[in-house]
Parts: C-alpha cells; sequence; structure tokens
C-alpha cells in the first residue's frame, strides 16, 4: 500500500485530533490582529452610528446557544454602541432562547466600568420584552401594536409601566431594527415585515451559514449591513474599538481554516494520484 | 480548575457530547437524552411564561373575550393527543396554515421577487452590474424546465451553474467557518471556565 | 363536515391576510390584527402540542420496554426536572422564573447551554475529516466551488490577510477577492436560487388557500 | 402658484421688517445690552411657509401627512434654525398644543396620532433655541382609511399573473394533457448507479432525508425512490432503505411495493427493505454509517431533507467507494454533497425530477406556473436592462414596490 492508499484509510479520529489542536493552541498564544473590515460589516456599524440619540431601536435576538459562539459577540457589540450612542433599546426574540442570551449579553455588557458609570435604568434606557411564538405575524402585528404583541416584558411587567415604551406604539415609532439571527424565523422574516411592509430601516448580524443567502438583501438595500459569523462579529468588535471573543477566537479560526484548506488538498491529491493508478 | 459545580456539571456533559467523536456511547446517549428533555421543558417553560400567560390567560381575565376563540382553537390543537378527537385539530392546524400561506403569497411576491427583479434592473455601466445581470439572468435559466437544455439556453445554463458553483464555493466556506466557530466556543470554556488554564 | 370546515378556514385565514396588503381600510384591517393576537396563542399550544408528543412517544417506549427505554426514563426525568422547577418557579426569589438568578435560568446556564452548543461543535471535527476524506474536485463544477471556497474560506481570516499583504495590487490580496466574490457572484446566484424559490412558496401558498393542496389534512 | 409665492415671501419680508423692529425697541429698553451678546437670541428666525396638510393616502386612517417649505433661515448661511415645532389644534383659532418637535432642516411630518373624521388644524414653528416664530395655520384637515392602496397596484397585477399562469397549468395537468418537462440530467446517472451495483452483486442504499412526510422533499424523495426500487426489481438487486421517521417507512413500503409490482416482481419484494432505525438525528447518522461499512453498497442515494449528518453520511459512503446521488432543497448543505457525491440535484430539480417521474399533476402545473414566472422575469430583465442602459429608468420604476 503506497503512502497515499494508506492516507486514505486513516482513522478519522487521527483527523478529529488535529482539528482539536488546531483550535486550542492558538487560544493560548496572544495574537495582535490587524482588521479589515468587510463593507457589509462596516455598513451595520455605520447605520447605527447615524442614528440621532435619543431615538429608540429594536434589538431582536434568534438563536441558541448553539450558535452563540458566532452570535453572542454581535449582541454585545450592538448593546455597546447603542449605549455609547445614547439610544433607547428595545430587546425581544423571535426564538425563546434569545431573550435569556440578551440577558446575559446585558450582565456582560454592565461588567465593564465604563457601562456600569453610565448609570443605565432597566424601563427607561433598556428593556427586554422577551419571546413571543409565531415568528413573522409577530412583527405584522407590531407595526399596528406592540402592546397587542407584547402586553407585557419578559418578566411580565405590562409596557405600560415602563416609561421607555411610553411613546413606542408601534415599529413607526422605532428608528431601526438590529437583528441577530441563527435560522427560521429570524432575518429573512425582519426583512420581509419590518422593511418592506413597514419601512423601517434595518441592517442583521447572523451565523456564517446564512450569510450567503442574505447578500441579495444588501444589494436592494433592504439590509443597510450585515455581520456574517464570527468575522462579522470580529469585525464589529474592532470598529466599535471593544474587543471581545470574536476577536480572540479568530486566530484559532485562521488555523482551523488553513488546516482544512490543506486536508481538502492533500484528499484531492490521494484521490487523483490513486485514480491514476488505478487506470493503469 | 473551577470550584462551582454548575461549571462542573457543563464539562461533563459538554465531555459526555464529544465522545460521541470516539464512537456511539451509552455516555454520549445520555447526555443527548437530557439535552432532548431539558429542550423540551425550556420550550414548555417559555410558552406558558412569555406567551400563553400574558397573551391569552391576562387577556380573558381582563374580560377580553375576543381572545376566547384563540384559547379554544389552542386547546383543539391538543386533541391531536387523542385519536378519537384528533380531528378537531385540524381546525388549528388550518387556522395556522391559512395565516402561513397569506402571509407567504405575497411577502415572497414583494421581497423575494419583486424586489429582487427591481434591484437587478441596472444599467450595464460597471463590471459589478453585468455580473450581477449575467449571473441572475443565466442562474434563472439553468431552473428552466420547460426547454431543453441546447444551443443558446444550454450554453447559458451552463454559465449559470458556474455561477450557482461559485455561491455554493461561498457557502461551503461559510459553513466551515460557522462550525469551526462553535468549536472554538465549547473549546475555550473547557479550558478557561472549567480547567482556569486561559484568561 | 371534517374536511369542509378545515378547507374553509384555511381559504378565509389564507384570503383575508391577502387582501389586508391592498385594503388598509376597517373591517380587513381589524380582522388581520385580531387573527394574528390569535395566531401567536395557537402557535404556542402547536409548540406545547410537539413537548406532549414527545412525552408520550417516550412513555409509551417506556410502557412497552422497547429497545433503549431506559434512555426514555431519562428524557422524561430531565423534562419533569426542568419544567416542573420553571412552571412552579422553584428555589427563586423572583416574581418569575425567567429572571437572572432563578433556578430555571441556572438550569439553562449550566445544563441546556452546554449541551446545545457541544452538539453543534461536533459538527466541526466532521467537517475537518470529510475535508480530508470526500470532499473532491471531481468535475469542473465541483473544482470551481472548492476554489470559491478556499478563497472565502482563507479571505475571511487574518491569515489570508497576512498571506497575501505583500501583494502590491490591492485587488490581488485576499480578502479583497474574498469580498468581490460575495458581492457579485455569490449574491446573484443565490438571488436567481431565492426567486425560484419564492415562486416554488408562492405556487404552495396559492394551492394551499385553494385547497388543490390538502396533505396537510392527513389521510381518511 | 407664483403668486402665492410671491405673497409669502412679501409675508416674510413684513415679518421681518416688524421682527427687526421689535428687537430694536427691546434692545433700547434693555440698554444696549443685545448688543454685546449674540444678536440671535434676540432675533427669531423667519417662520417656515406653504404649509399644507392632507390625509396621508393609502392608509387605514389615523394619519395626516404635514409638508412645508423650510424656513429661509434655516441653513443658507443663516444656521439660526434649531429645530421645527408642530402645533395642531381643533379649531382654527386655537389653542395649538405642540405635538411634534423635529430637527433643523425637516419638511415633512406625519401626524400618526389623529382620530378618523375629527377636523384638525396645523402650524409649523421654527426656533432658534430661543425665540421661534410660527408659520400661519394650513387648511382644515381631516383624515380617513382608504378602500385601496394604489402604491399596490403593481403587487396586484403581478398576483393575479402568477395565480392565473399557475391555476392555468394545474387544470392542463389534471385533464391529461402533455406537459413538456426536461430531462434532468441526473436521473440517467440513476440508471448507471444501479447498473453498477448489479454487475458488483452488491445493495442499493437509499437515504430519504430526515424530515417528516410533512416536508415536500421528504415527498419528492419518495418518488425518486419508486423509480429506484422500480430499477432494482427489473434488475434483480436488493436495496436497503433505512428511514428515520415511522411515517416515512409506512409510506416508503407503499412505494416499493408499488413498484416492485409495476415490475413484474412482487415475490422479490419483503417489508424489511424498508426499516426504520431511529428519530434522533446523530443516532441515525451513527447507525447508517454502521450498516455502509457493514454492507458496502455498491450506489447510494440520498433524495430528501439533509441537516448536518449530509456530510457524516456522505463521507462514509465515499470512503466505502459506492457511487452516490444526492438531491436536496437544503442550501446548506448542498456545497457538501456536490463535493462529496457523484451527482447532485440541486434545489428545485429535485421536485421537477420527481414531477418528471411522478407525472403528478399538482406538481407538474406548479412547475410549469413557476416557469411561467421565470419567463416573465427573464422578458422584463432584459427589456429593463436595455433601458437602465439606455438611460431611461420609468421603466424600472414600476416595478418599484411599496
Amino acid at each position: 500500500m503506497g503512502f497515499f492508499q494508506r492516507m486514505m484509510v486513516l482513522d478519522r479520529r487521527i483527523v478529529f485530533v488535529l482539528i482539536a489542536v488546531a483550535v486550542v493552541t492558538p487560544l493560548f498564544i496572544p495574537f495582535r490582529l490587524k482588521m479589515h473590515p468587510t463593507p457589509a460589516s462596516r455598513g451595520l456599524y455605520d447605520s447605527v452610528r447615524r442614528l440621532p440619540r435619543g431615538s429608540t431601536v429594536i434589538i431582536s435576538g434568534e438563536y441558541d446557544p448553539g450558535t452563540a459562539p458566532e452570535i453572542q459577540p454581535m449582541m454585545i457589540g450592538a448593546l455597546k454602541q447603542c449605549f455609547r450612542k445614547g439610544l433607547k433599546v428595545i430587546l425581544m426574540g423571535l426564538w425563546p432562547q434569545g431573550p435569556a442570551l440578551e440577558e446575559q449579553a446585558l450582565q456582560e455588557v454592565f461588567q465593564e466600568r465604563e457601562f456600569k458609570e453610565m448609570g443605565l435604568r432597566y424601563g427607561q434606557d433598556y428593556v427586554n420584552l422577551g419571546f413571543k411564538s409565531g415568528g413573522g405575524a409577530v412583527i405584522q402585528s407590531m407595526g399596528t401594536s406592540i402592546p397587542v404583541a407584547f402586553p407585557t416584558d419578559m418578566t411580565g411587567t405590562p409596557l405600560g409601566k415602563l416609561p421607555l415604551m411610553e411613546g413606542v406604539h408601534n415599529l413607526s415609532d422605532v428608528a431601526f431594527v438590529l437583528d441577530f439571527s441563527a435560522g427560521d424565523p429570524g432575518t429573512p422574516a425582519w426583512v420581509m415585515f419590518a422593511h418592506d411592509r413597514f419601512h423601517v430601516p434595518m441592517a442583521a448580524g447572523c451565523t456564517a451559514v446564512s450569510a450567503p443567502m442574505l447578500y441579495p438583501y444588501l444589494q436592494t438595500k433592504q439590509l443597510s449591513g450585515l455581520l456574517g459569523g464570527l468575522k462579522g462579529a470580529a469585525d464589529y468588535e474592532w470598529l466599535t474599538k471593544s474587543p471581545g471573543k470574536g476577536m480572540q477566537y479568530l486566530p484559532s479560526q485562521s488555523v482551523a481554516h488553513l488546516v482544512i484548506v490543506i486536508f481538502i488538498i492533500l484528499g484531492n491529491i490521494a484521490f487523483f494520484v490513486t485514480k491514476r493508478k488505478g487506470e493503469r | 480548575m473551577s470550584t462551582d459545580i454548575g461549571v462542573w456539571i457543563a464539562a461533563l456533559l459538554t465531555l459526555g457530547i464529544l465522545s460521541f467523536l470516539y464512537k456511539d456511547n451509552p455516555f454520549y446517549k445520555v447526555a443527548e437524552s437530557i439535552f432532548i428533555g431539558v429542550s423540551a421543558a425550556y420550550w414548555f417553560v417559555y410558552m406558558i411564561y412569555n406567551v400563553i400567560k400574558p397573551n391569552l390567560y391576562e387577556n380573558l381575565q381582563a374580560g377580553h373575550w375576543w381572545y376566547a376563540p384563540a384559547g379554544i382553537l389552542g386547546v383543539m390543537m391538543l386533541f391531536r393527543l387523542i385519536p378519537k378527537v384528533g380531528w378537531l385539530s385540524r381546525w388549528a392546524i388550518a387556522f395556522m396554515i391559512g395565516t402561513g400561506a397569506g402571509f407567504n403569497f405575497i411577502l415572497y411576491l414583494q421581497s423575494n421577487v419583486m424586489k429582487q427583479m427591481r434591484g437587478t434592473l441596472a444599467p450595464l455601466n460597471s463590471l459589478g452590474n453585468v455580473i450581477m445581470i449575467v449571473g441572475v439572468v443565466t442562474g434563472l435559466i439553468y431552473f428552466f424546465f420547460s426547454a431543453e437544455h441546447k444551443g443558446l439556453l444550454g450554453g447559458a445554463a451552463k454559465v449559470g451553474i458556474w455561477f450557482i458553483m461559485v455561491s455554493f464555493g461561498a457557502s461551503f466556506g461559510y459553513t466551515v467557518m460557522a462550525r469551526v466557530s462553535l468549536l472554538i466556543g465549547r473549546m475555550h470554556f473547557l479550558f478557561s471556565d472549567w480547567l482556569g488554564l486561559l484568561h | 363536515m371534517r374536511r369542509e370546515i378545515p378547507l374553509f378556514i384555511t381559504a378565509t385565514t389564507g384570503v383575508i391576510f391577502i387582501i389586508a396588503y391592498f385594503i388598509p381600510h376597517r373591517p380587513v384591517n381589524q380582522i388581520q390584527q385580531l387573527f394574528l393576537a390569535w395566531l401567536y396563542i395557537i402557535a404556542a399550544f402547536a409548540i406545547i402540542l410537539g413537548v406532549l408528543n414527545l412525552l408520550l412517544v417516550n412513555g409509551d417506549k417506556i410502557y412497552k420496554q422497547s429497545k433503549g427505554w431506559g434512555y426514555s426514563v431519562i428524557i422524561i426525568l430531565s423534562f419533569l426536572v426542568m419544567a416542573g422547577i420553571g412552571t412552579f418557579n422553584l428555589g427563586g426569589r423572583a416574581t418569575s422564573p425567567l429572571e437572572e438568578g432563578t433556578s430555571f435560568m441556572w438550569l439553562f446556564y449550566n445544563v441546556y447551554y452546554p449541551l446545545s452548543s457541544t452538539v453543534f461543535a461536533l459538527l466541526a471535527f466532521f467537517v475537518a475529516s470529510a475535508s480530508f476524506r470526500a470532499f473532491r474536485a471531481r468535475n469542473k463544477e465541483a473544482a470551481l466551488l472548492l476554489v470559491a471556497a478556499f478563497f472565502v474560506m482563507l479571505g475571511r481570516v487574518p491569515i489570508g490577510n497576512y498571506l497575501t499583504s505583500w501583494i502590491p495590487l490591492k485587488w490581488l490580496q485576499l480578502s479583497t477577492i474574498a469580498n468581490w466574490i460575495m458581492a457579485y457572484p455569490n449574491m446573484a446566484a443565490q438571488r436567481a436560487i431565492m426567486i425560484g424559490i419564492a415562486l416554488g412558496i408562492i405556487s404552495t401558498s396559492l394551492r394551499l388557500i385553494l385547497g388543490i393542496e390538502k396533505s396537510y389534512l392527513g389521510g381518511e | 402658484m407664483l403668486i402665492k409665492s410671491l405673497e409669502r415671501r412679501r409675508d416674510r419680508l413684513r415679518w421681518r421688517v416688524t421682527s427687526i423692529t421689535v428687537a430694536f425697541v427691546f434692545s433700547l429698553a434693555l440698554g444696549g445690552r443685545a448688543h454685546a451678546g449674540t444678536p440671535q437670541d434676540t432675533l427669531p428666525p423667519a417662520p417656515p411657509t406653504g404649509l399644507i396638510a392632507f390625509d396621508t393616502p393609502n392608509d387605514a386612517g389615523g394619519s395626516i401627512t404635514l409638508r412645508w417649505i423650510k424656513s429661509p433661515d434655516d441653513g443658507a448661511g443663516a444656521e439660526d434654525v434649531k429645530g421645527y415645532q408642530i402645533l395642531r389644534a381643533e379649531r382654527r383659532e386655537g389653542p395649538y398644543k405642540v405635538i411634534a418637535r423635529l430637527p433643523a432642516g425637516a419638511v415633512r411630518y406625519e401626524d400618526a396620532t389623529t382620530k378618523d373624521g375629527v377636523t384638525y388644524y396645523y402650524k409649523v414653528s421654527a426656533s432658534d433655541g430661543v425665540n421661534s416664530s410660527e408659520s400661519p395655520p394650513g387648511q382644515a384637515v381631516r383624515s380617513k382609511a382608504q378602500w385601496f392602496n394604489f402604491k399596490r397596484l403593481n403587487m396586484l397585477i403581478a398576483g393575479i399573473i402568477l395565480s392565473l399562469g399557475i391555476i392555468y397549468f394545474i387544470s392542463k395537468a389534471r385533464k391529461g394533457e402533455e406537459l413538456y418537462i426536461r430531462k434532468i440530467a441526473g436521473l440517467d446517472a440513476v440508471k448507471e448507479a444501479v447498473g453498477r451495483a448489479t454487475e458488483m452483486g452488491r445493495k442499493v442504499f437509499f437515504i430519504p432525508g430526515i424530515l417528516d412526510l410533512d416536508d415536500v422533499q421528504t415527498i419528492a424523495g419518495l418518488s425518486i425512490l419508486g423509480q429506484v426500487a422500480r430499477l432494482t426489481a427489473e434488475y434483480g438487486t436488493e436495496l436497503e432503505v433505512p428511514v428515520c421517521r415511522s411515517v416515512v417507512m409506512v409510506t416508503g413500503r407503499e412505494t416499493v411495493k408499488e413498484a416492485y409490482l409495476d415490475s413484474g416482481h412482487p415475490d422479490a419484494y419483503n417489508d424489511e427493505i424498508v426499516h426504520y432505525m431511529t428519530d434522533d438525528q446523530f443516532g441515525y447518522a451513527a447507525g447508517v454509517d454502521g450498516l455502509m461499512l457493514r454492507e458496502k453498497p455498491a450506489a447510494i442515494f440520498y433524495q430528501g431533507a439533509f441537516y448536518a449528518e449530509s456530510l457524516i453520511l456522505a463521507e462514509t459512503g465515499f470512503s466505502v467507494g459506492a457511487i452516490q446521488i444526492a438531491g436536496t432543497a437544503m442550501p446548506s448543505q448542498l456545497p457538501f454533497f456536490i463535493t462529496a457525491c457523484d451527482y447532485t440535484l440541486i434545489g428545485e430539480e429535485l421536485f421537477a425530477a420527481s414531477a418528471y417521474l411522478s407525472r403528478e399533476p399538482r406538481a407538474l402545473g406548479s412547475i410549469k406556473g413557476q416557469d411561467l414566472g421565470k419567463a416573465i422575469i427573464l422578458i422584463i430583465l432584459g427589456l429593463g436592462v436595455i433601458l437602465e442602459t439606455l438611460g431611461i429608468t420609468s421603466f424600472s420604476q414600476l416595478f418599484t414596490t411599496q
């Protein structure tokens, strides 16, 4: 058996070990990265930057712990950018895991001194409306009346008791929507209902899996920006000048990509070499 | 190493799932069964506290009788579990299907057909526009089934499949990126939160 | 009657939601808003139905002692523990189990969270081994796919920048090429696919509303 | 129009003169202190002009739109306007209440808090932060709901054309008329793969995805299973269909049985061909993996809805040296199938292939109806791009949706 043939029948558990090493090692080596944010990431950052101080934004979370490593850094980045700009933030989610992860993100943000010192108050500067089943239909309903869709916030306080919600009756009182989604219902639902039907400008962050499918919405400006996967999250951290897990994970990501590319090339060489031998 | 019992439980469960890589084994199956049960419970509690309670129960309590049909249809949905009256659940299913169909008809036509078509109507004055228009047109021709792919049409379909392959390549790269990110997240948890080797 | 009423319900709700798009006037918009308010509630019951169904299937497995019924016991037990703590808001001083610091949330972070995220993390390993053992440039199309994938995979991480930052022409650098692939050829093909899928969904919706498609009613 | 604007300009001039006089008198009264400070503080900006109020068109009522010409001091070198205030009253003489504040540069406001049928009067005032000046009130206006949203006329036409096309083709297919669908290239490979399995004397595997029968991909997959089963029955090759849903198992058995009957080999059929493994995604993948390694099938079909397990299955299938033919509409799994399998039906090709094989009128008619939609889109794209390139944009505007 030749070298390449032996390689083809390699136990895949050896490959598993190699990829684990490729992912873990860079975590221990501190890198100083220089980022080149994609135009799509810049689009999201810039459109939030241009919002007038004091306007209300909705940040919606459609993701779960399984996709949190990609999305959570984006959520944290968005909270930071919005709080720094003095925007009023309405959190919600069309997945039941979304609001819980948003709470976790809030806690993480408030651990930082800068944000602790802002003295932001629940109900005044931000609220969490929680989850509602029904996907896009919830957004449609919010277009006419937010309290019909969300009579209370996540923990049961009626919306009337939250000062932030005083001037916010429906989507036309919202200046911008930021949607962070890992699947369905998610960004397409927000584009179709909030943007196309109620004309609220929006941008999104999504898992890398769904990013390529959302690019058509960027060209038509249905989305003013898009963060795609961990790269998008790291871009956002770079743009908001607050490094976090996105940038911390990127070196591991680099090495793993390189290893996988090498695997594919080696595998293909082996494939063509053995095939030619077979033909002879 | 962590002294938090929660972190230990989380770490053991993580290792239980990862043991599948060696082979399918009881540890993996136990961890997975816990996952299935806990996940169902999470959804259940959220439905009760974030939907049924505020949207149905509290509305009915406030005398908003027009929410009653929703409650009735909802309970009818659960009849599916009882074979004798299972057919009643179709009323509720029909309501959901009808709503979905009505919405989808308009939404997809507007957002994914008309707006996309409008976005493609651009002058041929830049390389980007040319690529976009050629890609959309030939891609649509590839998925056109009423004519044989011969001659001009065949050529166009061939160009279309190249575009589709490039976009699948992008999807491939992005999907690999997503999977790796999730692994990094888990590894970071094990080495930082649990073992405390990383900061 | 068992089929007619559901077909009637589907047709009416479908038509209401379509015409509400064109007619902003009363009573259409009010009916739409009312139906929407019902919809989340019914959707929640549909999810509860799924949960109960899972319990029944596993209960049945235990009752019949079919293969692997022990795992069914674990499923039901872990459901009961978490759902019990959540529904009755046990072990927490908060008014709602969904607030930070409750036992329910503790279970979420320490049990649900690691399990859910590790299941997905497994995939990275399978991607790696399939890269090595199965992803082949077996024809022109697959070769094109893999080349585009290389550009995107390397162009989207810093290593790609280091590999090609010596190239004086910016448009030859990996990250620029990756941006270009995403914004033009990828976007164009995704749009063609998007339009195709949308037409399929429109036609299915139409068939459902007209009662031509009734497979959701099941047999009988 | 011209006269109106001239009048407005005159009003403004007159107003300015008065305000300057007033300022002068004030400055005298204050002992000339105003001269020492910033002069803008005492001089209000010129008011906005040309205020029009009208019922917001194409809406559900409850909204009035205002438009005005901004104060000449807004921008234009003077920079004396910090913002505008919208005032509203239910009688012309007032009292007026401020209902909104807008930043400088605003020329439009939608008041979405009106009650239908109530008469309203509006004023707009420009403010420099200290002083403000009001426009004269606009005409009386009431909001009401409209019966049709004319901005959406193009959507109505598009929806009707598409619906009629689909209905036409379905009814045509139902009448049994021959509808042409091109042959799907991947289907030729099916015969080749089954043939090779026969030569090698090994099994054919068929995996109908991991979703239930309520997913269209599963249904399409099963009609391809019918075709594959017909071939294995004819060639006398062993077929194995491991499934992960009990309903799919039942329907799968019916499909295979029918195929074996049709091809005249009912004796070769048994229920064990289609067998249930487990509902669990990874458990199923691991189980099928084991089967593949043990049986070493010569041909494997993956037709239906797949998620992440696609990768695990296709990798093992490749490693046992099988010919693999995949088909799915799951966009994130397609790239992996294309690189790991010998042939892949991409997205709609799966549905077209199934319609081609089953000749089912609904499926066939829908494919044709969608093709009509694509043809229309292609024509519009061709025409529109030429016109755009020539600088004519009004055609494209027809397709702008609101």
